[in-house]
């Protein structure tokens, strides 16, 4: 890590979690006193700035639709949502798909897939590829949300939208990632060019589960625990919720630049590798060590490409 | 504040369909367990009577 | 006329939701039914167990 980007990353947070992070915690209250709450300024906001966690669940439940804006229907639309979960899983008990020894994202899968009639005859059946998707995802979801309704529902949806309203521009973000990295270095880009490295990379990881377990943690541990503290962010969420808030609130361009970032922060690892086999393979496993600033550098520099989006608030 | 009352009536209505559809992908799935589970009976049935059978030709 | 909305509303949930129970009914008795299959599947394989068992104690 150069002394450069330490300093970026510790302006963007001093920013983000001192003063400003209450100022900005104070006016997503306003906003979230709304009635009814409105979406397209929440959105706005999440844009913006992360969201503190203290409101995050309640924040993605309304963008995702599982809460209407509606502050008088949220208990009884919140009940309905707690039935359909019980029910669900009631079900997946009685043909014998869970059980207690089931781990929880199993649980949420076998929900999700009996929900979108593509439950398989047996549980013995092997998984298809868009199921281990939804399993890294619910797996980070679920260091984050702490409620098992909240984090079934928020994984659907979330899931959901990557597979609709996402679903003709993620194809769309290799070429994207390519377009801005060629602006950035196009040095970089030429050497995975030669490599024939660029259709190689791992986009499976990067775009369709929007890094779920491919970002490391531990590395975030000592350097950002007294933000972390400060902005009451448990550590395990800080790196993904950075993203997700993006992805939740409408945007899946962040992808792409959270991807140009880690090749930028890698680029002399990068440039060293010659073939594509070993250069996906380092992308698929970030070292733990090195990787601190490559969020909010990322949003530095989807800022910089796509603009900031404008708080109307 | 027509449209309000409206927009609020059509979020709940929107939570209670979606519970009344998953009930009937739920029903869906519990019909097909069923069948499945009369193929196995009935498969073990024939086992059995062949079995069975077997047997008595044996003695 | 706003009250007519909301009578409309009303209504239209009220709909959703005895749709909902009645299917929820249906669910219950599909489910009772998987579970006495289940128990017949068993007490079945139990059965051929213990034939088995004393096939090979006779043998």
């Amino acid at each position: 890590m150069t002394d450069d980007s330490q300093r970026n990353f510790r302006s963007v947070y001093y920013e983000k979690v001192g003063f400003r992070g209450v100022e900005e915690k104070k006016s997503l209250e306003i906003l979230l006193k709304d009635d009814p709450l409105d979406i397209e300024k929440l959105c706005t906001f999440s844009q913006r700035f992360p969201l503190p966690s203290m409101y995050r669940a309640l924040v993605w439940k309304v963008l995702l639709g599982i809460l209407p804006p509606h502050h008088d229907s949220h208990a009884k639309v919140m009940a309905y949502r707690k039935d359909q979960y019980s029910d669900v899983l009631h079900a997946l008990t009685v043909v014998r798909f869970v059980n207690d020894a089931t781990p929880q994202v199993e649980v949420y899968l076998r929900m999700y897939q009996l929900e979108s009639g593509k439950l398989p005859r047996s549980p013995s059946f092997p998984l298809e590829p868009e199921d281990d998707v939804f399993l890294a995802i619910a797996k980070a979801m679920e260091e984050m949300v702490e409620d098992s309704v909240d984090c079934y529902w928020i994984t659907r949806c979330f899931v959901k939208q990557l597979n609709s309203k996402f679903r003709d521009s993620l194809p769309q973000l290799p070429k994207a990632f390519e377009q801005y990295l060629n602006l950035e270095d196009s040095r970089l880009l030429s050497h995975l060019k030669t490599c024939s490295a660029v259709s190689k990379l791992p986009y499976d990881l990067w775009f369709k589960r929007c890094f779920a377990g491919c970002l490391p943690e531990s590395s975030l541990q000592r350097y950002v625990f007294s933000y972390c503290i400060q902005a009451a962010w448990s550590l395990k969420e800080f790196l993904a919720l950075m993203v997700w808030d993006k992805v939740v609130s409408g945007s899946c361009k962040i992808l792409v630049f959270v991807a140009v970032e880690i090749l930028l922060t890698f680029k002399m690892k990068v440039m060293a590798l010659s073939s594509a086999e070993k250069i996906t393979k380092f992308l698929e496993n970030i070292p733990q060590d090195s990787s601190d600033a490559i969020v909010s550098k990322a949003i530095d520099l989807w800022h910089k490409h796509c603009g900031t989006p404008v708080h109307s608030a | 504040y027509l449209e309000d009352v409206k927009s609020q009536a059509s979020g709940q209505l929107q939570a209670a369909e979606s519970r009344y559809e998953a009930q009937k992908k739920i029903t869906r799935v519990l019909e097909l367990e069923i069948l499945d589970l009369y193929g196995r009976l009935e498969k073990d049935g024939r086992l059995r009577k062949l079995e069975e059978d077997k047997a008595e030709t044996a003695e």
